[in-house]
């Protein structure tokens, strides 16, 4: 998000979903779009159908490389020097929109500069793909009249995250393909309410609608209309508070809707963090691994049994309705956090939902037109300013958000932690369609957890034979951090020297492996790559 | 777009060109019958219950496949129009179980419907049946192939929409059926459960396992939501009998055409699930114990305010969530920014 | 040229009957007397009339033999060969005069036969070019490729020729809407999974005549711009595809086909598809499906071919005999050939002869002809000298058509109006022997057969119509169920998906409508008067007839047949199976049934 | 779940076969139906592993390659003899005794339309038409044609193979 702030002034995807379907060309890196977004995989397949081509960027095979005209399956943590190179043939072969360039964009000139040494050839050494394979992947996508690139943590979750969001983005911009329809950058959002729950500033640095903190005028706007006084010094990001409670900066915290026991990088050492607090809430729908830690757990509700708004990955607002009545003693959120604060002497009388709702819309200007009665069926995507505005599926149009867009020149550089003898496999971890996220919810679904019981971790044929393994053996997969026992698969989807494992199952805990290393800017960890070795079970 | 002329039923009416008959009728008002039409699929033109007469045409055209002309006069309920359709519906009468009094599609049935609508009380015609399997193997939704009509909306669903093409027509002729390569259990299938099949299925052939028994179409409340699972946003409706979920239809007027995965269509049995908390806990040595919301809120809020007098605001921390509203995550942030720090994130980066 | 000519019909009809065998034994008998130099043996394509094969033709006389085996090859030789001398007893027979005739011209089977799209079949060597070429072939494409498009269209609109393969539909038209369909790539594809039963005319041009298909197929090509063309042919014809792989490739040589035809900047790129066994392919959209690799399932129409077929591209589809006829219409002019058939079917029409009829084969004649003429004076009339009951036309699409109808004028217009149709052009004669509920059964049977199963009057109406008249067929007939059978037939027509549904009701319909007698005798007399339905009669001796030989009782495979040598023989209906076999053996005509 | 990309070296199935017929048809449009018809030349049937090969290989789904395979007579998914014989069923066989050719056949082989013998030498099948009806009735044993067919015969054509 950091990387695309940079770039065009704001985070979120630039286009819509229904777009995709009428693109003539679809560049997805770093995203298994068909099992972790599945209904916007199926617009993907759609499009290729109508004939839109498609480039797929992974280090796994996945199912939308059935689809793909080029499959670049690249080394893992190598997109720099891909997207690099791709911008480098665009230059070279004046595939690139200058006038788009001219009008719109600044920072061209150390764009060209950083990408000179980066020749599909010297792109090649580094991402392990064949030079030519990226020069026609290059053509493809400079030739398109509208080409849209989807991206997801494949891109996001490296110590180059930033960066490699900047190379995303300067594909884009090199070839004017932002601010219309069927193109753009479109990073998918992995939860119902990412989206929403950023603009609704849920993040150490902003408040509602991206607006900083750190700004006196908008920070008074908010003391004003709450208060209070409020602090002017960003907060800290979610590893930031955990390595905070390991060295007892932080004291007490308070835990919604989320399991970073499981979730997070390097699970002993959040375990060890959390242990350190004096004093830990966890809200939650289940008695979660992360509640077990709890001091206090309180019973929140479903989706289904409350009232609001989601914001989806292309930041359109739409209606939660509540169809149950909440199960035992269990309450909204919203209502538990208003309990505290009147407990805590603030006060609070939302008497619904959409009391709320209407405070943001007061505070928050992308939001400002947008009321429930407006949402109806198919909600409206922001920015919707005022009470006629339409809402806004593609941005950017003719201006960035933040006035021309941004060239940024970014290197490639190896990932935290690179295989070596002792450790020779990269771990890649992601999701499987069946489940999602730490499962607290689809293994906890008949159905779900019928169908997918299990962690199967991938490895390639030559690899399973080289090793004496076969497929549903059981192996320990061991890091410098931890190690876990776990089933195996034996697939050609990943290519030798790497292995993947979804985080979906606490008894197969993954992220006891994983390394926290986090991208400086968007402290993202590093859950994409880590060494581990594989020893018979 | 240039327009065309039309006459439907005796009513002049103006379309565009290249609307077929179908949605020239729709647009009219004019209710046409349909199984096998949809329309975000490939047109099939394979029911043939919309029939419809079009003056100076040999035969009955059907409506969802023919586009208008110019000056063309339809009649979508003439004696012939009606002879035919009735004689659709005693044919698939005549191979297809006549159990609607126990069939969990009863109330929401097109054949139910339409064998109402023309007066059809079953089939005059004796002979040979179908006789499949029911098969009950996956763990998401029954397939009772003895009351398949071979509309092929699933199959085009599975293909041209989900793209996971698990199903297709197999064999020829009286003994086509609906099925995987080999006829294997869908499980085994490269089906993966999105139930598009099951939603667009026009009669009890394909019917969701939860909910079973437990409501009719129209015995049931249907509450218009938002998925709770990844970004896309799906909208579906939550179908509600006695305060519980007892199944997930699709919104095919959202944004997303109706379109679901296995999660927001099947994965919302969590909700009921015996394990869900149901009281606030504290724990005490150790242990969890129930306590009351006034205990708990009240132990909550003066910890906190403990902690921010003693080591000030900026030890707090508070983790919001990606998959609470809006409101609940504005709230949150409001909390720990009214108690004085701006120590809170959620988990957008996993 | 001192080489002398004998050509031997090479078709599927004389190769099943042993032609090569003959032709071999010819070829060593001629080695033998060191003679093979002296005459050149060329097989040919079938020259139509398969109940004489194998058929021989020596040259430079043109003396017709028929039915020659092996053993014949020395006799022929010898006599023929060497002393001039005709060998009678290999000479047609004319079967109603008993005469002998020399020359094929003489027979009637070919006397009143317009030979056009068959002329060269039986005449030339199909797998040497340069036959085709000296009898003018490919004259008719060096015209049009000098020709404008568009008046290429007119021409072959204005030579008022229609759809040989079932419809009728002006081919010109056909052309002219493939011609303006918007479009860069286009195609041009032959229809030639001929699958009614009973014809067999397209294969026998292409087994015959390759080439003149081939032009055909570059003459629309190049009149509608396409550059790729499909011949989807039936597995079922191994001969004719294997010919037409021989001829595409000596085409290619001779630059027919391929890139800048003949210097004119047109290319063309031809390809064969084989059929994988399925009926309903026949059907236009169902073809294209099939080529493009699904299953043939006939998809809705508009949009037509001719705007989005092949791969969603324009696609001008026409059957094999159609376009047999355009190089005709290219090289003798839209005028003569307007000048031969009817006002409205225009041309020559071939027709398969088969069933109880003395001359089965191919018969090709002028439009118009009546039914008499080709049954009687082309055909020699019904087999055993029985009684014409009825003849089926146009194949399971088509209709029977009674006596009285004999009369009919054969074209389009009128065929529709009797009831039946042109279809492909398959006539099938029936005698008294034929039961004319069983006859519409066994349609029935095959349209239920090959019915693709994608839409419900087609797949579910033909069953349950099948059913009923299996049970008229089997004596369970009800008296409603003629009702009931007539109005399903009405709504499969008014209302099936594609033209195999729309008209897999006229065999029932036109027999309704003949033979309606029939229908009511075998429901409430409990009566088959053809005395082919198994369940309905009985097995007896004609006393008058029986000697007493003892051949029935030695056939009957469950010993039913009971008598002394040269005493009157006796069946137990008990255990007769009425399989048939003592009616098929008694040289006596002794055994009849009830 | 499908799984997309199997380890074909494990399985004992002989995909040799079809291997070389994918190669044949590389990069040939519609190609489905051409694939197939050489794949059972090649095994003599449609093997369910050789489908699932040419539907991974070609990305057709296996659900189509095995409804075009089931839609078309001409393709078996179980092995068949050395010898088909195909019984013409056809409009003039049958008015010339084609149903007791076909018993004849029946009786002689002792199999069933549909069956093949134990030995896979034999396998007989019923075909709507041949379009030899001016030899009616007509059986055809893998390309050969045998017309004019009289019960007698059958044996004696059988016996010759």
């Amino acid at each position: 998000m950091a990387g695309l702030a940079t770039a065009f002034g704001s985070g979120a995807m630039t286009n819509t979903i229904g777009e995709l379907e009428d693109a003539k060309m679809l560049f997805v890196i770093g995203s298994n779009t068909t099992e972790n977004h599945p209904v916007i995989g199926y617009r993907v397949k759609m499009a290729v159908k109508k004939g839109a081509k498609l480039i797929v960027a992974d280090p796994r095979y996945i199912e939308l490389c059935d689809y793909a005209n080029i499959f670049l399956q690249l080394k893992p943590g190598s997109n720099i020097a891909l997207l690099n190179a791709m911008a480098h043939v665009i230059i070279k072969e004046g595939l690139e929109d200058k006038e788009f360039i001219n009008s719109r964009t600044e920072g061209f000139k150390e764009l060209k500069e950083a990408v000179e040494k980066y020749t599909p050839e010297y792109a090649s050494k580094i991402t392990g793909l064949p030079a030519e394979d990226i020069v026609r992947a290059a053509r493809i996508y400079g030739e398109a009249d509208a080409a849209s690139i989807l991206y997801t943590m494949g891109v996001t979750q490296h110590t180059t995250g930033t960066k490699n969001v900047m190379a995303i983005a300067n594909l884009a911009l090199l070839t004017g393909n932002m601010g219309k329809s069927g193109a753009g950058v479109n990073p998918l959002r992995g939860q119902n309410n990412v989206q929403g729950a950023c603009d609704m500033g849920a993040l150490p640095n902003v408040f509602t609608g991206y607006q900083r903190v750190a700004d006196d005028e908008v920070r008074c706007k908010f003391a004003a209309a709450w208060g209070t006084e409020l602090s002017a010094k960003p907060g800290l990001t979610v590893t930031e508070m955990f390595s905070g409670a390991e060295n007892k900066d932080i004291r007490a915290m308070y835990v919604m809707g989320e399991n970073p026991f499981i979730s997070d990088p390097d699970t002993a050492h959040v375990a060890h963090c959390m242990n350190a607090l004096d004093f830990l809430v966890v809200q939650d729908l289940f008695m979660t691994e992360t509640a077990k830690f709890a001091d206090v757990v309180l019973p929140a509700v479903s989706f289904a049994e409350k009232e609001g708004t989601f914001v989806n990955t292309e930041r359109r607002i739409q209606k939660v309705n509540q169809a149950l009545s909440p199960r035992g003693e269990a309450r909204p959120d919203w209502k538990i956090i208003q309990g505290i604060a009147q407990k805590a002497g603030f006060d609070w009388n939302y008497t619904c939902a959409e009391d709320i709702f209407q405070e943001i819309v007061s505070l928050t200007p992308s939001y400002a037109g947008v009321s429930y009665d407006r949402l109806g069926k198919t909600g409206i995507h922001w920015p919707c300013p005022t009470e006629i505005h339409p809402g806004t599926p593609v941005l950017h149009m003719g201006k960035f958000t933040r006035g021309l867009g941004r060239f940024t020149a970014v290197e490639h550089a190896d990932p935290a932690e690179m295989p070596d003898e002792e450790y020779p496999f990269m771990l890649t971890t992601g999701r499987i369609l069946y489940h999602y996220h730490t499962g607290t919810m689809t293994r906890r679904s008949r159905g779900l957890s019928e169908i997918h019981k299990e962690e199967l971790m991938e490895l390639n044929p030559a690899d399973a034979a080289a090793l004496g393994l076969k497929e549903c053996d059981l192996v320990n997969v061991i890091s410098r951090r931890g190690s876990v026992k776990t089933k195996l698969k034996v697939t050609n989807r990943v290519p030798e020297g790497v292995v993947f494992m979804t985080f979906h199952f606490a008894e197969t805990a993954v992220n006891l492996l994983t390394n926290s290393q986090v991208c400086p800017t968007a402290k993202i960890p590093e859950l994409k790559v880590c060494a581990v070795r594989l020893e018979k079970a | 777009m240039s327009k065309v002329s039309i006459t439907i039923n005796g009513r002049a009416v103006q379309v565009d060109s290249g609307t077929t008959i179908l949605e020239a009728a729709k647009a009219a008002g004019i209710d046409i019958p349909t199984f096998c039409h949809d329309p975000e699929l490939t047109k099939a033109g394979a029911c043939r219950i919309c029939v419809v007469e079009v003056a100076g045409a040999r035969n009955l055209p059907a409506s969802c496949t023919t586009p208008v002309a110019e000056g063309m006069v339809i009649e979508t309920e003439s004696q012939r129009v009606i002879n035919s359709r009735k004689t659709v519906l005693k044919l698939i009468w005549a191979n297809h179980p006549q159990d609607c009094l126990v069939c969990e599609k009863t109330g929401s049935c097109r054949l139910q419907d339409y064998s109402y609508r023309y007066d059809i009380t079953g089939s005059t015609y004796k002979g040979e049946r179908k006789e499949i399997e029911f098969d009950d193997t996956n763990p998401f939704f029954f397939r009772d192939l003895n009351k398949c009509i071979l509309c092929g909306k699933c199959i085009r669903k599975c293909h041209e929409v989900n793209g996971a093409g698990a199903i297709d027509f197999t064999f020829r002729g009286f003994d086509t059926k609906v099925t995987t390569a080999f006829d294997v259990p869908i499980e085994e299938s490269s089906c993966v459960f999105c139930g598009m099949c099951v939603d667009i299925c026009p009669v009890g052939a394909l019917t969701p396992k939860q909910g079973l028994r437990q409501g009719r179409s129209f015995e049931v409340d249907r509450v218009l939501t938002t998925c709770a699972y990844c970004g896309c946003g799906c909208t579906f409706y939550l179908k509600v009998s006695n305060d519980k979920i007892i199944g997930v239809s699709p919104n095919f007027e959202g944004s997303l055409d109706g379109h679901m995965c296995v999660k927001g269509r099947f994965g919302w049995d969590y909700i009921d699930n015996d394990n869900r908390l149901k009281t606030p806990m504290i724990k005490k040595d150790g242990e969890f114990v129930e306590a009351t919301w006034d205990e708990a809120l009240t132990l909550v809020a003066n910890k906190f305010k403990e902690v921010g007098a003693q080591y000030g605001a900026d030890a707090l921390a508070g983790l919001s969530s990606a998959r609470a509203t809006n409101e609940e995550n504005y709230l949150f942030q409001k909390l720990f920014r009214s108690l004085g720090t701006n120590n809170v994130d959620h988990c957008a980066r996993l | 040229m001192s080489q002398k000519r004998i050509l031997l019909c090479a078709g599927t009809g004389c190769i099943s009957s042993g032609a090569l065998k003959a032709r071999d034994a010819l070829i060593e008998e001629l080695n033998k007397r060191n003679m093979a130099n002296d005459f050149l043996i060329v097989g040919s394509g079938c020259h139509g009339f398969c109940e004489q094969g194998p058929i021989f033709i020596v040259y430079p006389e043109e003396t017709f033999y028929c039915g020659v085996q092996p053993e014949d090859a020395a006799e022929l030789v010898e006599e023929h060969l060497v002393n001039g001398r005709i060998v009678d007893r290999l000479l047609f027979k004319d079967p109603i005069s008993g005469v002998r005739v020399r020359n094929h011209r003489e027979i009637g089977f070919y006397a009143k036969q317009m030979r056009k799209v068959l002329g060269n079949c039986g005449v030339i060597d199909p797998e040497n070019i340069d036959e085709y070429i000296s009898a003018k072939g490919y004259e008719g494409l060096k015209k049009a490729l000098l020709m404008e498009k568009t008046a290429i269209i007119e021409e072959v609109k204005s030579s008022g020729l229609r759809g040989r393969g079932g419809a009728g539909f002006s081919t010109g038209m056909k052309w002219d809407f493939t011609y303006k369909a918007k479009g860069e790539k286009k195609y041009i594809v032959c229809n030639a999974d001929e699958g009614d039963p009973g014809a067999f005319m397209d294969r026998s041009v292409l087994e015959g005549d390759p080439h003149a298909v081939i032009e055909g197929m570059l003459i629309a090509a190049y009149a509608i711009n396409a550059d790729e063309g499909y011949v989807y042919v039936r597995a079922e014809y191994p001969l004719a595809i294997s010919r037409l792989r021989i001829a595409i490739k000596q085409a290619l040589e001779y630059g027919f086909l391929g890139e800048n035809i003949l210097g004119s900047g047109f290319s063309f790129d031809l390809k064969i598809k084989e059929g994988a066994g399925a009926f309903v392919c026949g059907e236009e959209t169902a073809l294209l499906a099939s080529i493009e690799g699904e299953r043939g399932m006939p998809r809705p129409r508009p949009p037509f071919p001719a705007n989005s077929g092949l791969w969603g591209k324009p696609t001008c589809l026409n059957n094999v005999e159609t376009l047999a006829n355009v190089p005709l219409i290219l090289r003798e002019g839209a005028q003569a050939y307007a000048a031969i058939g009817t006002e409205r079917s225009k041309g020559t029409k071939v027709f398969a002869l088969t069933g109880k009829i003395n001359n089965t084969g191919l018969a090709e004649v002028p439009m118009g002809m009546t039914m008499r003429e080709i049954i009687f004076d082309i055909g020699g009339g019904v087999k055993d000298n029985r009684e014409f009951k009825a003849v089926q036309i146009g194949g399971p699409s088509g209709g029977c058509l009674p006596a009285e109808q004999l009369d009919l004028p054969v074209d389009y217009d009128s065929l529709a109006v009797a009831g039946a149709i042109m279809g492909s052009g398959g006539l099938v004669v029936m005698d008294e022997k034929t039961c004319m509920v069983d006859l519409a059964r066994f349609f029935l049977t095959f349209t239920q057969n090959e019915s693709c199963g994608k839409c419900i009057p087609c797949r579910e109406g033909t069953k349950r119509m099948l059913e009923i008249l299996e049970r008229i067929t089997e004596g369970k007939g009800e008296e409603d169920d003629l009702d009931t059978l007539q109005d399903l037939a009405i709504a499969i027509k008014d209302s099936s998906l594609c033209g195999l549904g729309q008209t897999a009701p006229n065999p029932v319909l036109s027999t309704l409508r003949y033979f309606m007698d029939e229908y009511k005798e075998h429901i409430l007399e409990g009566k088959c008067r053809a005395g082919s339905c198994t369940n309905l009669i009985t097995y007896y001796v004609f006393a008058d007839n029986c000697i007493g030989c003892g051949v029935c009782k030695k056939v009957c495979p469950v010993d039913a047949i009971s008598g002394e040598r040269k005493v009157l023989h006796e069946i137990d209906t008990a255990l007769c199976i009425k399989c048939g076999a003592c009616i098929e053996k008694c040289k006596f005509d002794a055994i009849k049934t009830r | 779940m499908k799984e997309v990309l199997r380890c074909y070296a494990e399985d004992p199935f002989d995909y040799k076969p079809v291997e070389e017929v994918l190669v044949k048809f590389q990069g040939v449009k519609g190609a489905l139906i051409p694939i197939l018809q050489a794949v059972q030349e090649a095994y003599g049937y449609l093997p369910r592993q050789a489908l699932e090969y040419v539907s991974v290989k070609q990305k057709v789904p296996f659900s189509r390659v095995f409804g075009v395979a089931t839609f078309y007579a001409q393709f078996h998914l179980e092995p068949r003899g050395r010898y088909i014989i195909r019984v013409c069923q056809g409009t003039a066989c049958h008015v010339r005794g084609g149903a007791k050719i076909m018993q004849a056949l029946k009786d002689e082989l002792n199999l069933e339309v549909g069956g093949t013998s134990e030995d896979l030498k034999f396998t007989l099948e019923s075909v709507a038409c041949i379009g030899a009806c001016g030899l009616a009735p007509v059986i055809m044993i893998n390309n050969d044609t045998y017309g004019r067919l009289t019960t007698e015969k059958i044996a004696e054509i059988v016996r010759a193979y």
